[in-house]
């Protein structure tokens, strides 16, 4: 789960790594007395907010309030504003770039830096960038903020700074079971102090036992994708009209590519994610109802449970719906005939091979759409 | 020969007496595996279909002579599960558990690179040598002994060619699912070397999706190691992006991780690439 | 630094681990109304209390007084008793030994344990002891406390608890930088808890500098032992009469075995510890004097600092001292020659071979101790 | 041929700029040392006696082609410059320093174990090649290039015992001071083998000393492993019984760890052993 920049600075601020003075608002009135230049950032889960007109600067009560009214319910990104961090605005004397993500590569941590901060850090040439894999049987010590900092050209007092920053970094990508935890930029500011001015953490999603804390924490949901996620299923909007349920994330997307094959497009996907149960199976059906396709599409490669329980299962769902759009079954596993005679005996177009299922769908989602 | 597991594999399973313990303990004798004990803590003394059950994987090992172990037990206690196969002296542990969390697997991985011990995933269907073993959770219906080695990153997908690859009369040697975790134990390129090593394995076919750079990786491995020819299906081609790490996640992947990127890889090293799932028994046959 | 039992149970309560209910006094007087039986315990910093009779039990607050009063100021195993701990009195249904170390060998924490607790472990027969390992990169995990309570029998509840007290060893021995935490006995009471009745912990003296809270903490010295620590200096009374000081604690015992093989015995040992820089020799001289020898044999084999400042720094200190009983020195190193030629002229015997020092050195004890 | 250190060693002295780094570097290049850089954080760019000082350990491995490392820190940083030094790239790594805290020379040696890095120390006087290379501390003028290796795990008793091997004509291949700290990086077993499989090698001295149980264990090893001759010498025949590990110390040494345990394990292993340093030369002079 991607957690929101003054969610990020709450946590930095609880392991000691330096943060703007500032608080979190979900009303304008809720800004006290603004005494000192603040800058006033809405809260979205994604980057570039600066240049969409999602941060904001005010010397006054007044300015301040009246810049969070307007981004209040405005969108930013695509994303919807609901909460404001007003914070002191700092004086900036440079800007440097520092984070930590799990590499897949070495399976270990990998700290980032560089001292071209402030900008997306992908535009910064390779050649200015540090990059270090962390042990975790050792963790963060010393010497490797040695190294960053000589990298990165800072020296005395900031190369303190930032070192202690980086070790703190670490400790909290292990104590937050985080994927990725970033600063962009780090600011050394005019009177010397070195701060986190903005923060991105993605704490691990299969972490979230452990971590009550962040409970009800995360992104909005639409109610259909906070329904999928209750129930364990992937559930993804894209722009086409056909319905696709699929079990395990390949095949779903085998599924995809099967439909584009033959000129269909996906208009949601439900991926149950490697199960077969009637009952998953099901509730992705109802699911599927809410999303409103042209054609829904299923794709079960049955693997611990039978093909024709995952076909009675669906039998008994469909008889207490009332689905008016047509249904195409592609079934495959154990008793797949048993299976295809079932689904077939309640009106759904049930094949065992791939390609003959995504073209019979395509097929007849063009027959639904009509001219379109 | 085949890769990893075979006919001197001797198993133990960590959680047989969960229900997913029992019927994958009893789906792999039925596939020839030999499955020579369980362990479930505080049920040691039971059996489970003829199968002694111990209540920690040392007894069990030093008992049975056990080199390999399968673990079901749920993600919170998949780390010391983990742990604990690692410590007990089997050379190879396959993790199907799916959710663990990332540190957790982090850390399995580095106390099995420390002990040298082979992990499979986690989040894997496990991998099946047919005639000979299966250490997973793949169908076993499936499968045909033969010369094909094939290494997926998904689930049911690995099913799914597997399938098509035995009802094109197409055998396989090994297939394996090696997860389709962040972090998993045995990537695609420790596969494809066992598989140019094997002797068995005539053509190997791997079926990547989009999203990290593992394939762009193996890419790089197969041009400079394997001349055994790869076949391949990348997953993904037309789905939308998937969720990428940020910026950050942006500096490692460089542009790639797309399935353009990862095609683009394979082929320029002379990986045929399918477009769809079923085409790959076709490449294979036309080269047959 | 061997901790007292006190101690030692303080640390374990800080980290949640069970001992009796319990507080330590200095006085007599300051024990508090006894309303359930109590044990009296002196706290020595050695084994085998029970048997000299340094442990006491007590039903009544006048009892407690009066043992306490008993074994203040008097001698348990050879030490001095300065603190009583006054604990409830267990019910005792079973006794373990559980027990975590540095081991050489493996270079690892070393978990041992057994059912038969309460006796000396040592006594305990090979296939009764559980040993085990722990990796310090995975540290310890629940797997780790299975494996204890099925090699020790326990079942239920009871394996539940000592493995949580395994766990909580482990950390305390890493938190601590701990060589020893013991547990002898961790007992299982009527009602079912599993208490640490006693405890052992040795601290690594030279992680001392992270652990402020031990500082002043450890066992009493007399005052030229205690000048001896402050200087980095090993003194070690034995039970002959040659004064000997030596660099390092190879040499040192080298030094002891080559006055044996002639015969000599020495009385007291200062280790310079490997340095061999004219301060240290002059302190270890300083201090020699205080233990009154009968000949005074020093044994320096240069390595860092020339033989000849060694020898002019000696010669100093021996200006400002009066000093009466023979000085034999056996000075090797860069100009030797230079070095015995100082030293002879201050009137002390040099030679550069050990062999022949040793054997002046006994001959001189002999005449100095006359027909002793 | 010589063990660990030869002309091959290219040597980065980690705490360069102090006192004892700066003397020890002029030792070392006496003796014949190729010391190609320093590292003193914050130091970089200045020379000591023309070897070049650098930052960090990474760049002065990468500007260098270091393969060894001596450090000098202090105890408190010692971990960090370890740590440093085992993750730079060097295959050798000698830790002078004293009064490391336990348990970080267990996570550096762990460290080391998992990198593949030999550690010498904590707590030794270093190795000396004679006329290769020293990487040490020890004395240059007690050395003679010839065919006895030593292995001790005592400081000045390791120059004692060196010196009068040279004075009696006896040359050294390589002596070696483990260090006596109770956990260190090579341990007379590691130096037995190596000093077996030396060609330049034809007899072996190894000093040891009361406490632990290393050189029973080195008496193992000897009967299982070493045909070469060795001679010993025990330091603390007369000393009184030094500190113990308590109850639990006692279970793992067994009555071990006495003078008289040491030499009767070694003597039955057909090592002979010297009552008295000086002693050792007249044995092998009897041999040879």
């Amino acid at each position: 789960m991607k957690l929101f920049e003054y969610m990020a600075k709450e946590i930095f601020r609880m392991h000691g790594l330096p943060v703007p003075d500032g608080y979190v608002v979900e009303s304008a009135e809720d800004i006290r007395d603004v005494r000192n230049p603040v800058v006033v950032k809405s809260q979205v889960p994604i980057g570039g907010r600066g240049k969409a007109g999602g941060i904001k600067f005010a010397e006054s009560t007044e300015t301040a309030r009246e810049e969070a009214k307007g981004l209040l319910g405005s969108e930013v990104r695509g994303y919807r504003v609901k909460h404001i961090l007003v914070e002191e605005k700092l004086d900036i004397n440079d800007e440097f770039y520092i984070s930590i993500m799990m590499d897949r590569s070495t399976r270990m941590p990998l700290l980032i830096a560089s001292a071209d901060g402030g900008v997306e850090i992908e535009s910064v040439p390779e050649n200015r960038i540090f990059k270090r894999t962390i042990d975790p049987t050792i963790g963060y010590n010393p010497y490797i903020g040695r190294e960053l900092t000589k990298f990165t050209g800072l020296t005395g007092d900031t190369a303190k700074q930032v070192s202690f920053i980086a070790g703190k970094m670490y400790e909290i990508f292990r104590s937050e079971d985080a994927e990725l935890v970033e600063i962009n930029p780090l600011v050394l500011t005019e009177d010397g102090r070195v701060i986190a001015a903005d923060g991105k953490m993605t704490i691990n999603d299969d972490s979230l036992f452990r971590h009550p804390e962040y409970k009800g924490r995360d992104e909005e949901l639409t109610p259909i994708e906070r329904k999928a996620r209750e129930k364990g299923i992937a559930f993804i909007q894209l722009d086409g009209d056909i319905g696709v349920i699929a079990n395990g994330a390949g095949l779903t997307m085998a599924t995809l590519d099967s439909l584009s094959l033959h000129g269909g497009k996906a208009g949601v996907f439900l991926d149950l994610g490697g199960t077969d149960s009637p009952e998953m199976v099901k509730s992705a059906f109802e699911l599927m109802m809410e999303a409103d396709p042209k054609v829904i599409f299923i794709n079960i490669f049955g693997g611990i449970t039978k093909s024709d329980t995952v076909a009675t299962g669906l039998r008994e769902a469909l008889s207490s719906m009332d689905v008016k759009v047509p249904i195409i079954a592609r079934i495959k596993g154990v008793n797949e005939e048993r299976a295809i005679e079932i689904l077939s005996s309640v009106g759904i177009t049930a094949v065992s091979s791939l390609a003959e299922a995504a073209e019979i769908a395509v097929r007849r989602r063009n027959e639904a759409a009509g001219g379109d | 020969m085949a890769i990893i597991v075979n006919e001197n594999t001797r198993l133990i399973v960590q959680g047989i007496t969960g229900h997913q313990g029992q019927y994958h303990t009893g789906a792999m004798k039925e596939f020839g595996t030999n499955v020579v004990g369980g362990v479930t803590p505080g049920k040691g003394g039971m059996e489970v279909l003829g199968v002694p059950v111990f209540d920690t994987m040392r007894e069990a090992v030093s008992a049975t002579g056990a080199n390999a172990s399968i673990i079901y037990v749920p993600a919170r206690f998949l780390k010391d599960a983990a742990f604990e196969a690692i410590d007990s002296g089997v050379k190879t542990v396959v993790i199907i558990t799916e959710h663990v969390p990332v540190h957790d697997a982090m850390e399995i991985l580095a106390f099995s690179h420390r002990k040298g011990v082979r992990v499979i995933g986690p989040n894997c269907p496990g991998i099946a040598s047919p005639g000979k073993a299966k250490v997973g959770i793949m169908p076993n219906a499936i499968f045909k002994e033969g010369s094909t080695g094939v290494v997926s990153r998904s689930g049911t997908l690995t099913y799914e060619i597997v399938n098509s690859l035995t009802e094109a009369g197409i055998g396989q040697s090994t297939a394996v699912g090696i997860g389709g975790d962040p972090i998993i134990g045995t990537t695609f390129i420790n596969a494809l070397r066992m598989f140019q090593d094997d002797p068995q394995t005539e053509r190997i076919v791997m079926v990547g999706e989009i999203g990290g750079t593992a394939e762009e990786e193996a890419a790089e491995f197969i041009r400079e190691y394997v001349t055994k020819p790869v076949y391949s299906y990348i997953a993904g081609r037309t789905a939308p992006p998937g969720k990428r790490m940020g910026h950050a996640g942006a500096i490692i992947a460089k542009g790639r991780g797309t399935a353009e990127s990862k095609i683009k890889a394979l082929e320029s090293v002379g990986v045929k690439v399918a477009k769809v799932p079923v085409e790959i028994a076709d490449l294979i046959k036309k080269d047959i």
